[in-house]
């Protein structure tokens, strides 16, 4: 079947370029300019897809983006396929592959129909009163059959073949919508010089002059006009024109979102090309010229495939060259729908049209169209339709004061309905501008705006041509900043309509399902209903009924469904409001608002100058926030308990070399850089000498750990601080915060180093002898370079900063050397160390090791809870310093109160067993749930040089509890453990200076 | 996003900056002579109006400078930004939205 | 109350659904009650529905600003658990969740509770302590949360990619089986017409605009829109507004209101059969019963009252999303809004009496309230009945803030090394 | 000596990465530079750093860019970092200052051709337009999730981008998706 209903001639399709895609398997011929749409009606396919709750056969009702029913699977290829897309915006190409849905094992004969069936019970809200006995058949039977029947199409199931890119862009006016007002927008700001951005969503600019076949403007042709407008702003440097692209965001600040439509549309697409590319604009000003919507007309049985918008009927005949029936009855009570049905007549079709309205109040209208031959009924309201799978009749009735006369069968295969028009504002809402009601109009308006912000055109309730393009012309000067004024001659657009809800009708209204929310197969009878029950606010009718919900968010439908509320409440519709308006405008892939955000520009991978190094040599990684750390370094043949095993006891007897470089590092320079400290840090630093280091302990001000690090102080008015890994950024802040807002006194600047540093850790009882010849200009001796130093020197022929500190408790050195310079003083410390076994290793032993000596983990040890007391560490407090961030807070009454949780030690009377860390401690296993918890495990490995496992745990009041019994939670029950002194080896400390 | 005009660098997008909450919250200048009360109200207790609110903002990734702003709360609109150590030139207890 | 049953709709169906009546009355205003609720969202209308059925106090009425549920009751994302870590929390999440458990059958109004599960993605070792901290933590709290590996979360949540070369894989996970989902609307709904039944006042588009006070400072009643009514009792059930409604009475309290963003997809056929937390990379997704994808986003970094916030927000959420769904990036995001969200410095709620006498409120719930709804309802009418904390609520105090005897869950999950 | 004998290599991050070109945009890797971050309160009369914020002082070899009231990015060749150091001690002498050498920790990559600043745009939310963002501009950033400086040196379309250098291959990485994306319409 050969596109039986394509007209010999007209639209704007490219006849030269015939395209082949298939609809449920079967071929269907188009050309390319068309939608999926206008190929399916070219070859008299109007039946595309079911319903969501009743599987009702449902068409196409609209030709553009706010179509509610047409909704199909699109298959592009394998990684592309989606569902739900609206046949009337996807452009149809070769090759492309699409399904209905909603519907098994068929289109034509599906289960779901049953549905239908039970309608009368499937009422609005209906599952709240129900399916709530036996209550275990919720979760397994009734859940998952609604579940089931609900949701339209299938999900994509593999991950995406397609790119998506990301683009910012600035201008002074931003024009949304490209039809006569729009473009008239875009040349008065043009002309200015301005930076302008012109976007539409559809594949070409003109909005309805792409379907104004008998229109002039300026005296040429509307297509003239609106070619010479494009190429007039295509030549202008300043201007950027999109097609393709929906504006579907108003965010603060004139920041508009926009998704471009970049390759769907084509099947000769490059592989790198992006699919879809999110534009964020922020816009000097904004003109919205986003036309109008019309409005369906509320009738029973008005969702029958063939059952149309009357101006989608004229788009199909007049832009696509399609016939969407060979006797098409136009239903209205709006003006609009006679220059459709004279367009539709003009292509030599067979024509009805009735009209609810009387003939008094329809005008010249009437004689002018039956002047062309076309039947007019006035006056008449419809109250059904005929057929299921496509509709083949209307019926009609005269009404006479209210009165329904005898029902007439006007046959047909399409209807064109037409209930007036709605101004697209929804832009100019989510920019929070107001809304204004228009009596006459029977609609909302654009009001007060709330930003640099212009409505234009039919987006303003202006419908006469003229007037859109006279409206648009003066926003984009105002918007440019130009005070031009241009007037515009026009065909006379016909205007008017008289407002209709649901159209009157001789049945039982009770029983009448005239649909409103087409997609969500709300009716009339359904919002009364939520009426009656008391849900009375427009929100809260449209939560109960779902009307508005659906994919279209009621584009076509929620005019009609306030006016039903507004008219059963009996109270003005302005006082019902609307129900908000929420981006995006049309649904977003989630891949445009992603962008290049995947895969490995997803988020950083920090790495170290030694990762490379490490990587080669077998390391596992583990992800500290950004960074990825070595982990261990397995030999073949180890597991990580080996391998860990292995690294700790060689760190004990010889010498290990550890990656450090992640930690935070902080230049603190300037006269009061000291003072500085001492504010900020619970230690004292005035007296810290000159190339010597201290462990530095920090809180927040509300009392609680921050963070820890040595810091080393390298002249009176500098200071090299670390931090940890995790909390480098975090004490850069709050350091700057309290530097520049509540000391702005203080003489001190901060400098990120972290970076500029590569941190070679060599630690163990062979450190000095392993680095001694690579360094030069540093005395490693004792005396003359103690525990706790800093030293500035060569190594390797390198300036570095040496530290001798230790986070194991052996004899340890930080060697810090320009980063660029890392990977090679790791390989000479490597080759140095070789004599004496010098092994490599990673967080995982550090850990192991520094637990050993009972030293804590900021964030392992501490959670945000922890005060310095609690982890032993009240100590380092400086008792002489009046005040440092967080010491007002100490004193707080539950900061003192006794019962607080404090760190120790555990054993396992089992010294193989491993406790879990996060494991909860009891002293009563045999209490009864809910059990009184006194703490957790913080730490606990496997210790090699211990020779068995090691646990720190934070216990309430668990200094005083050594030597106690305690039991902690193992997956299968409980274990038995002694309380200790949190330091498990060399609790003398004497190896450190060994 | 907001745009968000930075007293060192002019309008910059929001992503750019972070906030730091209510604004001209004075730490005492010897908080053990409050008692814990107020210093729990020093610590915790915010204005958090609807309508004009003085509040922080750094341009951590632009000059790295605290500022303070006036920003409406319900139209989120900004109504001035000044220098740290500087004073609106708003009368914020004139305002209530 | 008509009772709804399959038996009653059969019977509807016949007559047209004719016969329906209002779920609840919309009364006005008495000039006087013994409870006045301000704040007509979940937890309000829980409160007085309890106040009605346990207390037998029905002298009382709740006063909304706009429509009931209308806050974030109604624009939230719906998770369902109780596997906090803290005693107090635990406490007072689990007594919520018995009570969802039965709640359909309570109130005689389907609320859709969907026990599917939520499952928190471990993706480092620190989420892996914290997170069995947490399950053994629960254990001894007679709460259900288990551990899974990678693989069991896998076969969980089969659309989850635990592939070892995304950007943070995926180590283990806790599932809490009886957790889930339950249809918010409806949770508003039939509170209301359970607490109207039995003679509370719904009374919507009636904003309290003030708190009047005695000369002994005593609160005794409240300003309206719609005129001035007296109160026995006062409880402020305001949500993202607390700090403005409290302020009416001098009361300042430890809030700040953010704007928090949600959003979800197109409707598609069954694909996500639970409900996955991320804390790591900040995503929160589940399936409505309509087939939307229902996502979290995290809350704007600046107060305001304007429940919209920046596009930035979301797509950073569904950065995460597709990160650990790579196969979503081609559905579509159909609506995106925001609600705001009252936050408290530790990020638990604050619920009982206030330094006003007879004034008690019951707030800061931020992010995470709604599966509280009908615990906090419980003990916060139990609060105002007898003017004394029920046991569960009693930690929850705004003394604490001046203690330091915080409840600080997210701390205890902090994010470190 | 050992440690003569191992004098250190200097190894640079990206010195793998072969440079991209594609028509409309191309990135290239560049090599190691001396790199301070200086800050100091009072500049005045020092002409190389008394110029308004967002704005970078040029010579052939070295340039200061004013990232804020107090700070400046300075850099100069590898082989110029003592006497850029010296310089500034010399002009600031008197006063308050600090100057920390991050030669390592920055990393500059640059970008170039019609497209350049639509591809930065990709993840740079900020206006390179030739009003807003001239030559001879330079600021502090973001591209995509990570913190940039980024300069323009010159009239032409040719940006660098600083990060910190453990961003290094994302930010080039970045670059690179962007270029590809930009250069297409
Ligand atoms: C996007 C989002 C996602 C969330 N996701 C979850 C989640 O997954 N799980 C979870 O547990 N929680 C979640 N939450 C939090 C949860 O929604 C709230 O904690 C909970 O709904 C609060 O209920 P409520 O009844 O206290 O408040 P609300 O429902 O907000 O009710 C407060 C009511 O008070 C009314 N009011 C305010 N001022 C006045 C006045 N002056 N006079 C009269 N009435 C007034 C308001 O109009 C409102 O209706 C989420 C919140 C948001 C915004
Ligand atoms: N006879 C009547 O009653 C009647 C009623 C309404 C409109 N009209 C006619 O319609 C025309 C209205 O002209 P106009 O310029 O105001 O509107 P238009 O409909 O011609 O153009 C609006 C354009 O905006 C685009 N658009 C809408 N929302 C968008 C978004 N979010 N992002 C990107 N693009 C978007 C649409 O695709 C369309 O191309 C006039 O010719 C007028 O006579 C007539
Ligand atoms: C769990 C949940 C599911 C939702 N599903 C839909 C939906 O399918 N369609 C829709 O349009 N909106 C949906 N919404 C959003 C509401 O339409 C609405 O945006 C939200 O309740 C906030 O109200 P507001 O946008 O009117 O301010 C959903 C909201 C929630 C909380
Ligand atoms: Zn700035």
């Amino acid at each position: 079947m050969a596109q039986t209903y394509r007209l010999p001639t007209g639209g704007r399709i490219d006849r030269s370029k015939p395209i082949r895609f298939t609809f449920d398997g079967r071929t269907i011929e188009g050309f390319a300019g068309d939608t999926v749409a206008s190929a399916l009606l070219a070859n008299g396919i109007h039946l595309t897809g079911r319903s969501f709750k009743y599987h009702r056969p449902r068409g196409i009702l609209t030709h553009g983006s706010d179509e509610p029913s047409a909704l199909l699977s699109v298959d592009r290829g394998p990684g592309r396929i989606d569902p739900n897309n609206r046949a009337t915006v996807v452009e149809a190409r070769e090759g492309l592959k699409a399904a209905s849905q909603n519907r098994w094992p068929s289109l034509s004969f599906d289960v779901g129909a049953v549905n239908d069936l039970l309608s009368p019970v499937f009422v609005a809200g209906f599952y709240y009163k129900t399916f709530m006995w036996p209550r275990s058949f919720w979760d397994r039977v009734y859940e998952p059959v609604i579940r089931a029947a609900a949701g339209l199409g299938v999900a994509p199931q593999v991950p995406d073949a397609d790119r998506y890119a990301n683009r910012h862009a600035h201008c002074d006016v931003l024009v949304v919508g490209a039809g006569p007002a729009g473009l008239a927008a875009a040349l008065a700001a043009a002309k200015t010089g301005k930076r302008v951005i012109v976007a539409d969503e559809q594949p070409e600019l003109g909005g309805s002059l792409l379907h104004e076949t008998t229109t002039t403007i300026d005296g040429q042709s509307a297509e003239a006009w609106r070619a010479a407008a494009i190429a007039e702003l295509d030549a202008q440097e300043n201007v950027i024109l999109l097609p393709r692209t929906t504006a579907f965001g108003y965010y603060n600040h004139n920041h508009i979102a926009m998704t471009e439509r970049v390759t769907d549309h084509r099947a000769d697409a490059p592989k790198t090309a992006p699919r879809e590319r999110l534009w964020q604009v922020r816009a000097g000003e904004v003109v919205l010229a986003t036309g109008a919507h019309e409005r369906p007309l509320v009738f029973a049985d008005n969702d029958r495939p063939g059952v149309m918008l009357a101006e989608s009927v004229r788009v199909f005949v007049n832009r696509y060259g399609v016939l969407p029936g060979r006797k098409i009855v136009f239903a209205t009570s709006a003006v609009s729908a006679y220059a459709a049905a004279a367009d539709v007549k003009a292509a030599g079709v067979d024509v009805t049209l009735v009209d609810l309205r009387p003939e008094i109040e329809c005008g010249a209208e009437v004689e002018r169209l039956q002047a062309l031959g076309v039947e007019v009924l006035t006056g008449h309201t419809v109250v059904g339709t005929k057929g299921r799978m496509r509709v083949e009749g209307l019926i009609v009735a005269p009404v006479t004061n209210g009165e329904i006369g005898a029902r007439r069968v006007i046959s047909c295969d399409c209807v064109g309905m037409s209930g007036g028009w709605t101004p697209a504002v929804h832009l100019f809402s989510q920019s929070r501008g107001k809304l204004a009601y228009d009596e006459g109009l029977d609609a909302f308006v654009p009001g007060a705006s709330a930003q640099a912000e212009r409505s234009a055109g039919a987006a303003k309730g202006l419908y006469d041509l003229m007037d859109c393009l006279a409206s648009g012309f003066a926003a984009g000067a105002e918007a440019a900043g130009s005070t031009e004024v241009r007037t515009f001659s026009a065909t006379p657009t016909p205007v008017g309509f008289k407002p209709v809800r649901a159209l009157p009708t001789d049945a039982n209204p009770a029983k009448v399902r005239a649909f409103v929310d087409f997609q969500n197969d709300v009716t009339a009878k359904d919002l009364k209903l939520a009426m009656r029950e008391g849900f009375e606010s427009i929100e809260h009718v449209k939560r109960y009924t779902t009307t508005g919900m659906a994919t279209d968010q009621g584009k076509t439908s929620n005019m009609n469904a306030l006016g039903i509320v507004s008219e059963s409440l009996n109270r003005p519709l302005p006082s019902v409001g609307t129900t908000t308006f929420r981006p995006p405008y049309t649904p977003v892939t989630f891949g445009a608002l992603v962008g290049p955000a995947r895969d490995a520009l997803f988020d950083p991978i920090r790495t170290t100058p030694i990762h490379d190094w490490a990587a080669e040599h077998g390391a596992k990684f583990e992800n500290v926030a950004l960074w990825r750390r070595a982990w261990f370094f397995p030999r073949p043949g180890e597991d990580q308990h080996a391998a860990v095993a292995r690294e700790c006891k060689a760190v004990r007897n010889g010498v290990g070399i550890f990656d450090a470089s992640t930690l935070g590092k902080i230049e603190v320079v300037g006269p009061d850089a000291a003072e500085f400290m001492n504010r900020l840090y619970v230690n004292p630093w005035t007296k810290l000498g000159v190339g010597r280091c201290r462990y530095g302990l920090m809180l927040k001000e509300d009392g609680f750990i921050l963070d820890d690090g040595v810091v080393a102080r390298l002249a009176d008015d500098r200071f090299h601080v670390t931090t940890t890994t995790g909390g480098a950024p975090r004490v850069l802040n709050h350091m700057e915060d309290y530097l520049q807002t509540e000391w702005p006194e203080l003489n001190v600047f901060l400098t990120s180093t972290t970076e500029q540093w590569a941190v070679i850790a060599v630690q163990g009882p062979k450190a000095g002898e392993t680095i001694q010849n690579l360094v030069s200009g540093i005395d490693l001796s004792n005396e003359a370079f103690p525990h706790m130093a800093v030293r500035e020197g060569h190594i390797c022929g390198t300036p570095c900063r040496l530290f001798r500190v230790s986070f194991t408790g052996d004899l340890g050195y930080e060697i810090n050397v320009p980063s660029d310079y890392g990977r090679a003083v790791w390989e000479a410390v490597m080759e140095a160390g070789a004599p004496f076994g010098i092994t490599p290793y990673g967080t995982e032993t550090m850990h192991v090791l520094r637990a050993e000596k009972g030293y804590i983990i900021v964030g392992q040890e501490t959670d945000g809870t922890v005060t310095p007391d609690d982890v032993g560490l009240a100590g380092m407090i400086a008792k002489a310093k009046p005040d440092f961030v967080g010491k007002r807070s100490l004193a707080r009454p539950d900061l003192v109160a006794s019962g607080r949780k404090q760190l120790v030690g555990l054993e396992t009377a089992d010294p193989g067993e491993v406790l879990d860390e996060g494991a909860q401690i009891v002293a009563d296993p045999d209490q009864p749930i809910p059990m009184k918890m006194l703490g957790h495990v913080t730490s606990s490995y496997h210790s090699a040089n211990c020779g068995r496992s090691i646990a720190l745990a934070l216990v309430e009041g668990g200094r005083a509890l050594s030597g106690k019994t305690l039991h902690v939670t193992t997956p299968t029950g409980f274990t038995t453990v002694t309380v200790r002194e949190p330091v498990f080896f060399d609790a003398e400390g004497g190896r450190i200076n060994a | 996003m907001l745009l968000i005009d930075c007293p060192f660098c002019g309008k910059r997008p929001e992503v750019e900056f972070r906030c730091g909450g209510e604004a001209h919250i004075a730490r005492p200048a010897n908080p053990f002579a409050v008692d814990d009360q107020a210093w729990g109200e020093h610590l915790f207790v915010r204005k958090n109006p609807r309508g004009l609110h003085a509040e922080r903002w750094i341009h951590a990734h632009g000059c790295g400078r605290w500022f303070n702003a006036i920003r409406d709360t319900y139209t989120d609109r900004f109504v001035e930004t000044y220098k740290a150590g500087e004073r609106p030139s708003v009368d914020l207890s004139e305002a209530r939205a | 109350m008509r009772r709804f049953s399959f038996a009653s709709l059969l019977s509807e169906a016949l007559g047209g659904h004719q016969g329906w009546g209002r779920q609840w009355r919309a009364p006005d205003p008495k000039p006087s009650y013994d409870v006045v609720i301000i704040g007509g969202g979940g937890h309000g209308l829980a409160t007085a529905y309890y106040l009605a059925t346990v207390h037998g106090i029905t002298n009382v009425a709740v006063l909304e600003k706009g429509w009931i549920g209308g806050g974030n009751t109604g624009r939230n994302t719906t998770i369902i658990r109780s596997n906090y870590l803290y005693d107090e929390s635990a406490g007072i999440y689990e007594h919520a969740l018995k009570l969802w458990e039965g709640l359909s059958q309570e109130l005689n109004y389907n609320v859709m509770f969907s026990q599917r599960g939520v499952l928190m993605l471990a993706h480092n070792h620190h989420d892996d302590q914290s997170f069995k901290r947490h399950v053994y933590a629960n254990r001894l709290n007679g709460i259900d949360n288990e551990w899974l590996s990678a693989e069991e979360c896998k076969d969980f949540c089969p659309p989850l990619s635990i592939s070892p070369d995304i950007r943070y894989p995926v180590l283990g996970g806790a599932l809490q089986r009886r957790a889930g989902t339950a249809r918010h609307d409806a949770v508003a709904w039939g509170y209301a017409r359970g607490a109207d039944a039995r003679g509370v006042d719904i009374i919507q588009n009636c904003e309290v605009t003030g708190i009047s006070r005695d000369a002994s400072g005593k609160a005794i009643g409240v300003e309206t829109t719609r005129g001035y009514i007296r109160a026995g009792r006062i409880g402020v059930v305001a949500a993202g507004n607390t700090s403005r409604v409290m302020a009416m009475a001098d009361v300042r309290m430890p809030l700040e209101s953010y704007p928090l963003q949600a959003l979800v997809s197109e409707p598609v056929k069954p694909v996500f059969p639970c409900v996955v937390m991320s804390n790591a990379v900040h995503a929160y997704i589940s399936q409505s019963d309509k087939g939307e994808l229902v996502i979290g986003a995290g809350t704007d970094q600046y107060t305001s009252y304007s429940q919209q916030g920046g596009l930035h927000i979301t797509t950073h959420t569904l950065d995460a999303i597709c990160e650990i769904f790579p196969q979503f990036t081609r559905m579509r995001m159909l609506r995106s809004w925001g609600g705001i969200v009252d936050v408290t410095p530790d990020r638990s709620p604050i619920i009982g009496k206030t330094p006003v006498e007879n004034l008690f409120v019951n707030c800061g719930w931020g992010t995470g309230g709604f599966k509280a709804t009908p615990g906090s309802g419980h003990v916060f009418a139990h609060t105002l009945a007898t003017g004394e904390p029920h046991k569960v609520n009693a930690p929850f105090t705004l003394d604490r803030f001046r203690t330091g005897r915080l409840i600080d869950e997210a701390a205890a999950a902090a994010v470190a090394h | 000596m050992l440690e003569a004998r191992n004098l250190a290599r200097r190894v640079a991050p990206l010195v793998a990465e072969a440079p991209v070109v594609l028509e409309r945009a191309s990135v290239h890797t560049l090599p190691a530079h001396a790199r301070f971050s200086l800050r100091a309160r009072d500049v005045s009369g020092v002409e190389t750093l008394d110029h308004p914020i967002g704005r970078t002082w040029l010579s052939e070899k070295r340039f200061a860019a004013r990232l804020g009231p107090d700070e400046w990015l300075l850099g100069a060749p590898e082989s110029d970092g003592d006497l850029l150091q010296q310089g500034i001690e010399r002009a600031l002498s008197s006063r308050f200052f600090s100057l920390v050498d991050i030669s390592h920790r920055n990393v500059a990559i640059e970008i170039s051709g019609p497209a350049a600043a639509e591809a930065l745009n990709a993840g740079c939310p900020l206006d390179l337009s030739e009003a807003a963002f001239p030559n001879g501009s330079a600021t502090r950033t973001l591209l995509g999730k990570a913190e940039i400086v980024l300069a323009r040196p010159s009239a032409a379309p040719v940006y660098r981008v600083e990060c910190w250098r453990s961003f290094a291959t994302y930010a080039h990485g970045f670059l690179i998706e962007a270029a590809s994306s930009a250069s297409f319409r």
